[in-house]
């Protein structure tokens, strides 16, 4: 493996060029002593040549979309447009500062505007805004939307409902805003059990959060009626857009019931997923929700865009230092206007395709929990009958996977799978690629009745064997010492 | 459409495979009527030249801080970014993968994280960074909440020279965890700070330099923080600044945080930016967000993976440390990349430089009739200025002379003939001089 | 100097190992009067940062022909040119990398060169292509010593539609090596060369699109070329047109050379550029440039190699059959990830559009007043217009709007009332009508 | 290996986006028909993502400098700034057409004069073109303007010399202006042999082409007698100056003799090598010569610059379409710019160090046929001794080198040394690369006595292993069919 940035450090080398400081002012004139660091900070000192070699050998250690199929399900793992990042790199994006002038950042901001539109109108709600950066923190925004309804309403409520095949980001943040989490179960068909949802509603109830189609790749076909036993106590339909991908074009999903939704650019739009992010998580509210979307929002008057603080009595706040993502937010801008209405519903069929043909194609080799249902854009298999018959885990599996090329689905969730094996496609995937990815699940599911071994001591061929994650944290080692 | 594969021919090959006729067959549990009849809802799809052409209309309207005079700041700054980095963030490699879940084939992100971690500890001198958070603002807000979990106290106390951006994110971050926020004025008597720790005190709360450019007496404050033994001392650096001011733990900060963008990002009107988050090993267990650690492979091999996971949202579901699961990673790449080619001397030049132009600024303009500095304290790269005129008038009138005048404080509820004024190493002498010359030639000031 | 790894110290732990004591004292060979003694000759060395102002300051002077409305061509084409093709050829991987000398090691590089010589077969229809050459005038150049090497013959006919630029390299190529050019006017009676092609003839060279833009009689001229039956007919083609336009095989061309800079290439100010040569099997041996080959490795595993070395320069030095060493490699990656994303539909759309819009535009321009095409025959995407005043005063008063008119043919020693005008698939209707009303206000027209 | 892009071909997949077509015109009313192609083209038709993915993967199986150590002599594989690859990159740099007016390319004119003219300056010669895209394509530039001069005065010549040592392309670069080669020896020392060189000057020779330092990395110190030799018949000097590097700030070599000289921008001057290229190979030339040089040239007057066609008449005439590889030219102003006169003595000093560092400690294990003179930027070992006691050859040394990581040095050149390693460093390199590639050159050495068959057999962890160069040449295969 390769040596760390540090173990390159040679005294006095130098990776970077400054202009001469060409003021007469000294430091020492600038302020006391005392406030002076003591000790030196020890970074490296290697040239540009050391760090770009050392970076480059880091990242061929990396699978990565352009690398090869990335079937992580729930993360939409799509094909990132080349133009978003040759445009965005542009000095009259990069280079704004978000505290200038309205009338210095017109194409700035008549971008946001468009995007608020756009997600509004693919999505069925009155307005968005574009402040959360992920999607954990839309889920946190929009709860936060939903106590402020609550508390406008002096309604006294302190419970979120949820299915257990919610993602962790759900009850964590469900949390963060200070309610309490019911976990309710799902039914045969992998949906909402109505009736312990029945059971479990009452006056405390704030509201319900639901991914739909949901962490099993299912569309939630009861919705309307979820909606109608949450509104009936006054709760509020929240809608984790992380699966958003699916409906593109087909559902509104601020017409099926729910109030409150986030999406997750990074995953339904096309911005890259930068190795852990930076996302983008708007959140789209009906219209009387709208006074507590944080503040500033994107509006324009008289031909002109500005930063609206109208709302800021009733809104919940602010959730980042300025407007969110912004060069996030303006690839899925651009994203969007690419695909365009057409494209749009497009995106959608093709991946719902691309899910199915794969769930059909796997489910005589491994255990299809819900397979009488059609999925929509990700299904989740299990490695249940490998694991009963050869001992051979899911987690096996998915290491396996990465010998052969191929990125391992999201395993162990959604929770109430066992040896889940969450498989997300994506539109930007062809059949042959499917194909090959079937070819090799095939393969595995022999190796694991005929050499299980193998499939104990894989990966075989990575960059690194199979990694020891007890030991990380057993003799926790976070930072290099040199 | 180039971004989908799949050909008509093989859209139809496949649903005869999967069994169906026709695509709306696979919809059968979406009701009818939910279902979006007519091509919806955009304008008609625009092809990449198109597009491109629409784009570049559009930014036209914007001014770039990075090709004007500008002194904005105010948590975001223009600091002088190398070539070389965004040709590493810029790698697929890099930039279209996802969290490293799968160690044996994400061992470039994971080694990153781990160079990234071991510098902002160097930078900070604490014992263990995360992985990165969204920005500094909730980067503060998480601190708060990882002291009061660790205390189990429900009392923050927030210097009132913090950030106000921040501290609005603070409080929509603290106010459900029924954390009372309790802001004190210390810039001008610490025995205001005095009077509000107590034992019920979670964390004391102080940037510094803080929102106006001034160095805060750090010492004197840990001092008083930790007569209370439980309370946590919470500190808001700028990352740029530790290449010369105190290390955080020379004043027995407990847990350092900050908005790590000026280590190598661009202003990008705001965003993407990240924050860092650095503490003392003991309060490990508490933090919020990724963390990656050293540990060897089947081979015995040294290599990297992400470490106490058992923290977050999924494990640990509604009792995490935090809901935190994407965060702002490529921006902390940058950060990893930027460091390592600034190294120490090239990070102690940028401040030195930054401060020594702000210093050369600030008093030139001081020198001008009827412009005052704010305040007396010392200060980095970054001050106040008390403007004869409104901030916001001045602000306009150099916009004309292509020059970012700073920030009005008016905004954020202060006094609307407060300008603030930050310079970095990226400004010349003639570019400072230029500025303190078209402030000269206000009218009325 | 962030470029030279090596610190003094270093430098000086080397000399030591080295045996000298200082780094002078390695410079014995070099006569004492012939070392430089004072710092030498330029100015100051820049940061970054420096040369980044200097250089925007500039630019700023240049007018972008992408970003206004331009009727620019003449041999470089502004085509569009998808995003994807950058990102590929600024992979360090591609760019830092030579000539694949060392096979094992360059597989990457080998097999993008015999994909492109394969797409260049197949718009040619040759049935091979070489690695590339500098441009398309050199190529032409090289193709016209290669037909005189493979016949033994000494005269070169040349069209005298053909590119004036290439024919002054032609010029400058082949007076070398005793090859007798002769110009022949083909536009208005192939009867001229009829007269000139005799048995001592090595090869015609006829451009279709010629340089005014119009097609040439292809079949009748092959005719006449191989009625002498040991000359060769060297074709040079825009490789866009070939798209829709005749492939030269089937005009039976035997060489085929062009400018590649429309596939995927910027116009950069007319470089780099690369021209493409392509040609018979029976021809090989005589081609000059780098040829790639399939072959397998000890495993029996396909891959590539530099074959056909015998040829080149660095194996039969004087006896070789050019000097070309270096080509201009990553212009035919950029073009070889440009066809691969077009494709046969996209390509042919773009020499659709191209010609559609040229022909658009053309009626519209014959129908005002005192414009009229220079000629009757049919043509591509560009064509000549006879301009009522002189074609530069046209140029200058439509530069003032954003428009960039096309070429005077003046400076090629023509009527100084020539206009040449390209269209590209770029150019939108509203573009095209601008440029018509634009035409249409010029004064005195 | 990687499928070729045809393999991924799948009928109607689209990796493009167009306009729709505006205008009405329909293609049938351009031109007749017969001038319509009649099969349509066959090419791959694939989508952005597999283009993406098939790219990387081909890139992934080279080597080049920023993965690893580039000995390659006298090709001068030195780190190439980033920073150049970011500007040039700038629509007004690349977005130029050659045939705008010069007035709306002011700041593209000042960027090609001003390199005219510090080129002109480092190099101690009267003005340059910066026509020629290569070296070869100087030389021969270079070549005519020397038979242009002898034109001129009516000088009845016709040879050319050089040495033994001349790169291939020198004698294939008189062989195109019409002149022929007459190859001299070299001394014991590697330098020109004076005595042969006296035989071989006669009333005959138009000129003398070295490159200096030589092709072994030696600095000719007899240049100031071979100079009077060759004027004495009213000859000219040609320098090579693809070994230029060494010299930069230290010898101007226009002040040693030379008549003219071409410069390597892809070597000295840091423009990334490209694969192959695209370079540039300007030509500077003594005052004398310069009405000779291609036309056109930047010049300045009243403040403007414009491309002077003043010598259009005595002018060689145009070697390129326009004016050479711009964006190439632009990438050298920068960095000559960065480096400044201190940077660039700096340069050839640490070249000089690095080369003279290798050739010390690797002196006692392979033979160093002239160990005796400090060598310039580069030395030439041999692997003679290796063949000679175990049979293992040079191209088995050069091809285990890639094994270990390392490109392999220059092999087989120049002619005078058998078993030839051409190894040039570059001032990039660290000492630590240095040491890493002498221990393995070592290594290489002992594996030689201990483990020919190894050697004969690598490379063994290359992306393929030995390939088959004669059966390319037997069975040609040149192009793809499908
Ligand atoms: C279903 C679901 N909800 C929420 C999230 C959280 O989104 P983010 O990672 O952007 O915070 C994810 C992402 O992994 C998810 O899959
Ligand atoms: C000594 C020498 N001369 C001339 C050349 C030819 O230069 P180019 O490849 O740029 O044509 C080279 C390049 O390999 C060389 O090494």
């Amino acid at each position: 493996m390769p040596k760390t940035i540090f173990e390159k450090h040679s005294p006095y080398r130098k990776g970077y060029t400054l202009p001469a400081n060409d003021v007469e002012t000294k430091l020492e004139s600038c302020f006391p002593n005392n406030f002076r660091r003591k000790e030196k900070i020890k970074l490296p000192e290697v040239s540009e040549l050391d760090v770009m070699r050392h970076f480059i050998e880091l990242s061929h250690n990396n699978h990565f979309i352009e690398k090869g199929f990335y079937p992580l399900g729930s993360c939409t793992m799509k094909y990132n447009p080349k133009i978003n990042e040759t445009l965005v790199r542009n000095e009259k994006i990069s280079g704004l500062h978000p505290l200038q002038n309205d009338d210095t950042a017109q194409g700035a901001l008549e971008i946001l505007y468009e995007l608020q539109h756009m997600l509004s109108e693919i999505s069925g709600f009155a307005n968005v805004t574009l402040q959360p950066v992920a999607g954990a923190q839309g889920e946190f925004t929009g709860l936060k939307i939903m106590k402020a309804y609550h508390n406008a309403k002096n309604n006294k409520k302190n419970k979120i409902i949820l299915p257990d095949s919610a993602h962790g980001t759900n009850p964590a943040s469900v949390m963060m805003v200070g309610y309490e989490v019911v976990e309710i179960p799902s039914n045969k068909r992998g949906m909402v059990d109505i009736e312990a949802l029945r059971k479990a509603v009452n006056n405390d109830t704030a509201g319900f959060m639901l991914t739909n189609p949901n962490t099993l790749g299912i569309f939630e076909s009861q919705i309307e009626e979820i909606s109608k036993i949450i509104h009936d106590v006054d709760g509020l339909m929240y809608l984790d857009g992380a699966n958003f991908n699916a409906l593109l074009g087909i559902v509104k999903p601020g017409k099926t019931g729910f109030d409150i939704m986030h999406y997750n650019l990074h995953k339904t739009f096309a911005t890259p997923h930068g190795g852990g992010g930076p996302g983008s998580g708007p959140i789209g509210v009906r219209k009387d929700l709208i006074k507590f979307l944080p503040v500033p929002m994107v509006n324009k008057k008289n031909g002109k865009y500005y930063w609206d603080y109208t709302n800021q009595e009733t809104s919940i706040g602010r959730v980042h230092s300025f407007y969110g993502n912004f060069a996030v937010n303006v690839r899925a801008y651009l994203y969007l206007k690419m695909l365009g209405s057409q494209g749009l519903k497009r995106v959608a069929e093709n991946a719902i395709i691309n899910a199915n043909y794969l769930m059909k194609k796997l489910q005589d080799h491994f255990l299809v929990p819900f397979k009488n249902e059609y999925c929509m854009h990700e299904f989740v298999a299990s490695g249940k009958w490998q694991k009963d018959k050869t001992g051979v885990k899911t987690l096996d599996i998915a290491k396996r996977l990465l010998d052969k090329g191929f990125h391992a689905p999201t395993i162990y969730f959604p929770l109430i799978v066992s040896e889940a094996m969450m498989i997300e496609p994506t539109e930007t995937e062809s059949k042959e690629t499917l194909d090959e990815f079937i070819q090799a699940m095939l393969d595995i599911a022999a190796e694991a009745e005929n050499s299980p071994e193998t499939l104990k001591a894989a990966p075989l061929n990575t960059p690194v064997r199979r990694v020891d994650d007890t030991r990380a944290v057993r003799e926790l080692d976070v930072k290099f010492e040199w | 459409m180039p971004f989908i594969s799949n050909t008509d021919k093989e859209r139809q090959e496949m649903l005869t495979a999967i069994g169906v006729e026709k695509f709306s067959d696979l919809l059968k549990n979406i009701p009818q009527k939910f279902i979006v009849n007519k091509n919806c809802c955009l304008e008609n799809q625009k092809s990449e030249l198109e597009i491109s052409h629409k784009f570049y209309k559009l930014i036209a309207k914007n001014i770039s801080s990075a090709r004007v005079n500008s002194f904005l700041g105010g948590g975001i700054y223009d600091h002088f970014i190398p070539a070389a980095v965004d040709h590493i963030i810029q790698r697929p490699e890099f930039h279209t993968a996802y969290t490293p879940y799968q160690a044996e084939v994400s061992q470039g992100t994971l080694q990153y994280i781990y160079e990234f971690q071991s510098m902002i500890c160097e930078l900070t001198g604490m014992e263990i960074s995360n992985a990165g958070m969204y920005d500094g603002a909730s980067a503060t807000a998480e601190a708060i909440l990882m002291a009061a979990r660790k205390s189990k106290r429900d009392k923050a106390v927030i210097a009132a020279s913090l950030n106000p951006l921040y501290k609005k994110v603070i409080q929509v971050y603290t106010e459900g965890m029924d954390i009372e926020l309790v802001e004190v004025d210390i810039e001008n008597d610490l025995q205001n700070l005095k009077k509000v720790v107590d034992n019920q005190t979670a964390c004391v709360v102080v940037q510094s330099p803080n929102f106006f450019g001034n160095l805060e007496d750090m010492f004197a404050i840990e001092d008083i923080t930790h007569s209370e033994k439980k309370t946590l001392f919470i500190t808001v650096v700028d990352p740029i600044s530790l290449a010369i001011l105190n290390s955080p733990t020379e004043y027995n900060a407990d847990i350092v945080v900050g908005e790590g963008q000026a280590l190598g990002n661009p202003t990008n009107y705001g965003g993407p930016l990240f924050g860092f988050l650095a503490t003392r090993s003991k309060l490990v267990r508490s933090m919020p967000g990724r963390i990656v650690g050293a540990t060897v492979d089947a081979n015995g091999n040294r290599c990297y993976s992400l470490t106490l996971q058992a923290r977050e949202q999924h494990i640990r579901r509604a009792k995490a440390t935090s809901n935190i699961c994407s965060n702002d990673a490529l921006c902390t790449l940058a950060a990893t990349v930027y460091m390592s080619l600034m190294g120490p001397k090239g990070l102690n030049e940028v401040a030195t430089q930054s401060a020594t132009k702000a210093h050369y600024l600030a008093t030139k303009i001081a020198e001008l009739p009827n412009y005052n500095l704010a305040s007396n304290k010392p200060f980095f790269k970054e001050f106040t200025l008390k403007t004869p005129i409104p901030a916001k008038e001045i602000i306009n009138l150099l916009t004309k002379k292509d020059i970012l005048a700073g920030i009005s404080l008016e905004q954020f509820g202060m006094d609307k003939n407060l300008l603030l004024i930050a310079v970095t190493e990226k400004k010349s002498k003639a570019e400072l001089d230029n500025f303190v010359n078209a402030l000269k030639e206000v009218p009325n000031a």
